[in-house]
């Protein structure tokens, strides 16, 4: 932790940049913090608490971060995917932000929880983690950490997949029905970068805006085809859903189903190309007549 | 699901390209080749060109199932559009299916121009499986079907 | 009775302004309606076009043409798109009149200045004709219009009828570049020409309708011509969905567009936080 | 009428009535993963948590719910059939209400009769009893104390519950409408007991320690206030995600919209909407008033408590402290509002 404070204070009182967005201490629990000058560098945090993905602060939708000029970022392995995401896809350049990865042991489901991490606590998705230590890093602070104990929840994708397609069918339009669109899932995600979302265009209106499960649904299915091969797991859409629709489900199956496919996993090497805008004329057909 | 019934014409959408399979179907039109009267044919330039969304808005607006079709790899007019596409709905297969689309009622194809047979067969084999699926009153129900309101308790399973 | 139900209207009537704006001329299809329906000028109605979606713009004919409203609407967005898509004889919905008015009882006995940009005119040509129809109960009249280029003034029949009266002066000008070889009006941003037409300000009201660019910087030269900001009026346009003080979105701080505008003079304008 | 003494097997006898005679009755039901609860319909008593969870979503949602048919078209040829949709609506029971959403319905009654009656909303509130049930505190957001209600408010409430012991209530009727529920049974009579004197007090006393109570003439500060640097960097974290508002009981501003049904109609739909997104203000023009987050932020903040209060008389938060434990990021509401306090008292404005 002084080890991050410290290289924060570097970063900042030597002008390198103007803004260090990190984790801090809130009223409740962990929250995001924008440190601006280095006196406040002590504020910084790393626990198993810090578990949103700040690389959605450098999305180019953020207009309002511009202001505070050349940011630097604390990163988990998992955050840092999405800033190689953004960088791959040309939403930010390499040299544009400075990043410091941070080793982690795992984070908890919610940043208001304690910091301690059980069977009961852990986050499930860290349980699938191979990226314990970011290697897109201009600078790498912390100690290594143990695994983290495994997730005691029953892994769903699997249930799911294994369900009956009308089952299935029952489940989304049950989970779907809790969907308000207010598009916080769109709003949180790191790589939801387009500045004309598809469900906000009217011309012409691909995707209705009501709340009614037709329009739910299409909305998730476009989203997750948007994220295919781009999301980098980090659940963030799942933890802000005010309506606790298990968004994350859909994207890890359609992940597996990627890597299954396209032999491709979401990595923090912002140069190896996404598999959706690629092909190999070769690649499996067994489903095309 | 429905019962299959025999009194029941399945709408189709199909989308195809317009270099390879429109004019294979062209083919199989002016080949007077005998084929299910319950597909409609929309042309886009290329399969490349066809958005998931398209066939999200043919089941909402009421088709029981959709065909996508165009050229054979390595004959796209476009180079590679229909590698993209290739890619693209391997995804949207897997994406509708989990969330419990039956596949069924999908059907991908390469249609080159000069198959004017095999697109009959296409079609053929598409709606009878769909005529055994049954309409997709699942996807039509959910139009009317109001969102966020209180349906009934969602108990503890 | 739902407030949200519009009434059904008959386009009688399509006039192209510009190549992208239009003018209708609408009757209610329910005589009640018809004959029960009245407005003020500066009042706004929600129009929809069904299975598109509704968009708000303000009634552009005079109160005192009865049996009938027009409206002029550029295709912006998508309904307005849809709308320009629209022939005589189809059917439209609408909700209205809602909203404020120009103070037209308080302009009677005084001179009144009419400033307007592009499709500004509309909300504007509601008062002119408003007046028009009331001219002995006025002082003098001046109408000062501009658009970019000849193609966008709109109302163009209008615009020769009032250049021929003789109780209205009228100044009509384009951008810089904006004119046509056989352009007999002015050539110049509407600011400049309001100064050189200089209206007296003395028991005059000004009318300034248009883009907020022009609105900026005519309402200066206003200023030195000695309009009173309580005598200067234009209307303000926030995105807005029901029209009925509910949805919540056109408010800027405490004044909600839909309720308490759209018309506003200078001086409450100024009072608003610059969220417009 | 007098205040009642409630058993629980007269509280799920009465459920049983209402259900038979029509009326449903609606509850906060556990959730699948019974972390929370939503409210939902019941048939019999032991499918809702009375004591449990607070409800995922405010009861608004009831009154305004997420989409909303306005009334349907049918197109022809040259014409347009209007079929409207009804603004009477099957009497229903809510049973079990946070003290705090029910005071939010009343607040928006406010914004919806203004001058235009929105008969949608007044339809169901004409068709609902609200049975509230004192709660005592949830945790250390809830901030109804600092805004002037409290957790037994019966602001909104046609009856309030107070809980005695696990299987009791004392039931006190706030409205006729309350009264004549309770006047479906034979309740006996009880003077309000010491013990829920004692529960109401001790929740109050809990609450009151969260936040303090709005300073007076706050919202005519925040109306003067609006240049002011405490809300300059207000939003950096915000995602503008609207989720703060979706779960609000009182954020209650709507879009509308047509959407096709079928090939020749369609319905035209209130969908809820928030002014967090960057969406909600833009023109058509491209333009938009507010253009950044921090200016969203602000308006959230200025809407509940400070038009809504020049508007309307009344603050437009009820302190459930849904947004802080919804927001993602970690916006937080009271904490903001105590930054606007000190801003206060060091401004001097009164």
């Amino acid at each position: 932790m002084k080890e991050l404070q410290d290289l924060a204070h570097k970063l900042l009182s030597d002008g390198a940049v103007t803004v260090v967005m990190g984790w801090e201490q809130g009223p409740r629990g962990v929250r995001p913090a924008m440190i601006t000058t280095a006196a406040n560098s002590h504020r910084l945090i790393f626990d198993p608490r810090c578990v949103h993905n700040l690389a959605t602060y450098l999305n180019p939708r953020r207009s309002h971060l511009k202001s505070l000029g050349k940011p630097a970022i604390v990163v988990k392995g998992c955050d840092a995917k999405a800033v190689a995401g953004l960088i791959r896809e040309s939403q930010i350049k390499r040299e544009d932000v400075v990043i410091i990865g941070v080793r982690c042991g795992g984070v908890v489901r919610k940043p208001t929880q304690a910091p301690e991490l059980t069977t009961d606590t852990v986050s499930p998705r860290c349980g699938r983690c191979d990226a314990r230590e970011p290697k897109l890093v201009d600078h790498l602070v912390g100690p290594a950490l143990p695994e983290p104990p495994k997730t005691c929840s029953v892994d769903m994708v699997a249930r799911l997949e294994q369900m009956p397609v009308q089952e299935r069918w029952a489940f989304w339009r049950e989970e779907l029905s809790r969907c308000i669109r207010c598009h916080a899932c769109r709003e949180i995600c790191p790589m939801c970068f387009c500045s004309t979302c598809v469900a906000d265009k009217s011309r012409p209106q691909w995707i209705e805006t009501s709340a009614t499960p037709r329009a739910n649904l299409a909305w998730q299915m476009t989203r997750v085809m948007h994220m295919a091969g781009r999301c980098v797991g980090c659940g963030e859409c799942t933890r802000a859903c005010p309506a606790e629709i298990p968004l994350g489900l859909i994207l890890a199956h359609v992940a597996q189903s990627v890597e299954q496919r396209f032999s491709y996993r979401v990595s923090d090497d912002p140069t190896l190309p996404a598999p959706v805008g690629a092909f190999k004329t070769d690649d499996a057909q067994e489903f095309i007549l | 699901m429905t019962e299959p019934n025999e009194s029941f014409e399945p709408k189709i959408v199909a989308f195809v390209c317009n270099w390879c399979t429109y004019t294979g179907a062209d083919l199989a039109g002016t080949s007077r080749l005998q084929m299910a009267p319950n597909v409609r044919v929309v042309r886009l330039p290329c399969t490349g060109r066809i958005d998931p969304l398209f066939v999200i808005k043919a089941f909402e607006r009421g088709a029981d199932g959709v065909i996508v079709s165009g050229c054979h790899p390595a004959d796209c007019h476009y180079t590679a559009g229909n590698y993209h596409a290739r890619r693209r709905f391997a995804i949207f297969r897997d994406v509708l299916s989990f969330m419990g689309v039956d596949t069924g009622r999908i059907t991908f194809s390469w249609v080159s121009a000069s198959e004017g047979g095999k697109w009959r067969d296409v079609v053929n084999e598409t709606t009878e499986r769909v005529r055994q699926l049954g309409p997709f009153i699942d996807y039509q129900a959910l139009s009317f079907a109001s969102a966020a309101m209180p349906k009934g308790a969602e108990l503890p399973s | 009775m739902n407030i949200y139900q519009p009434h059904l209207m008959r386009i009688d009537e399509v006039v192209a302004e510009t190549s992208d704006t239009q003018t209708f001329k609408l009757s209610f299809k329910d005589p009640q309606v018809a004959q029960q329906f009245k407005f003020l000028a500066g009042q706004f109605g929600e129009y929809s076009v069904f299975g598109e979606g509704e968009c708000t713009f303000c009634i552009a004919s005079s109160p005192t043409r009865e049996g009938y409203i027009e409206c002029s609407f550029k295709a912006a967005g998508k309904v307005t798109q849809s709308l320009k898509r629209l022939s005589v004889g189809d059917t439209i919905g609408f909700r209205g009149p809602y909203g404020n008015n120009f103070p037209l009882e308080q302009m009677k006995g005084h001179s009144v200045v009419f400033v307007a940009g592009g499709i500004g005119l509309a909300p504007v040509r509601s008062v002119i004709w408003n007046v028009l129809d009331l001219r002995d109960q006025f002082k003098n009249v001046t109408i000062i219009y501009g658009a970019r280029s000849v193609g966008d003034l709109v109302y163009k029949r209008e615009l020769a009828a009032w250049a021929v009266r003789h109780d209205v002066k009228l100044w009509t000008t384009v951008d810089p570049g904006g004119q046509t070889a056989d352009w007999k009006g002015e050539v110049g941003f509407v600011p400049a020409i309001v100064e050189k037409a200089a209206p007296v300000a003395t028991d005059a009201y000004a009318v300034v309708c248009g883009p907020p660019v022009m609105i900026k910087f005519t309402l200066p030269v206003l200023a030195k011509l000695g309009f009173a900001e309580e005598r200067i009026y234009t209307t303000l346009e926030n995105r807005m969905k029901c029209g009925l003080g509910k949805c919540g979105r056109c408010n800027i701080g405490p004044v909600y567009v839909c309720k308490d505008g759209p018309v506003f003079s200078a001086a409450q304008i100024k009072a608003l936080p610059p969220e417009y | 009428m007098n205040s009642k003494s409630l058993s629980l097997a007269e509280l799920a006898a009465l459920v049983r009535d209402l259900n038979a005679s029509g009326t449903s009755v609606v509850a906060p039901v556990p959730t699948r993963s019974l972390c929370g609860a939503d409210y939902r319909p019941i048939t019999e008593l032991n499918q809702a948590t009375l004591n449990g969870a607070l409800p995922r979503r405010s009861l608004k949602e009831l009154f305004l719910p997420a989409s909303e048919v306005l009334l349907r078209y049918r197109l022809k040829k040259n014409d347009v059939e209007l079929l409207p949709v009804p603004t009477t609506f099957t009497p229903q029971v809510i049973l079990g209400a946070r003290p705090c959403d029910a005071a939010g319905v009343a607040v928006l009654d406010r914004v919806m009769g203004w001058d235009y009656r929105d008969e949608l909303w007044f339809g169901r509130r004409a068709a609902t009893t609200i049975v509230s049930l004192a709660c005592p505190g949830f945790d250390g957001v809830c901030f109804c104390h600092a805004v002037g209600l409290n957790p037994d408010a019966s602001l909104g409430s046609d009856v309030l519950l107070v809980p005695r012991g696990a299987d009791a209530y004392w039931a006190m009727p706030v409205t006729d409408k309350g009264e004549a529920l309770l006047a479906r049974g034979t309740f006996a009579d009880l003077v309000e007991p010491a013990e829920v004197t004692a529960f109401r007090k001790a929740a109050e006393e809990k609450v009151a320690k969260n936040l303090a109570s709005l300073p007076s003439g706050f919202h005519t500060f925040m109306a003067q206030s609006f240049d002011h640097p405490e809300f300059k960097a207000i939003a950096s974290r915000c995602h503008g995600c609207g989720a703060c508002a979706a779960v609000c009981p009182t954020c209650h501003c709507f879009d509308i919209v047509d959407e096709p049904e079928g090939m020749e109609g369609g319905a035209r739909r209130r969908n809820w909407d928030f002014c967090a997104t960057c969406k909600f203000t833009v023109h058509a023009s491209g333009h938009n008033p507010r253009a950044t987050q921090n200016e969203r932020f602000r308006q959230r903040v200025m809407h509940k408590f400070s038009i809504y209060p020049q508007r309307f008389d009344a603050v437009l938060c009820t302190g459930c402290g849904r947004c802080v434990r919804a927001c993602p990021a970690g916006m937080d509401l009271p904490e903001v509002l105590g930054h606007l306090y000190a801003a206060q008292a060091a401004g001097g404005v009164s």
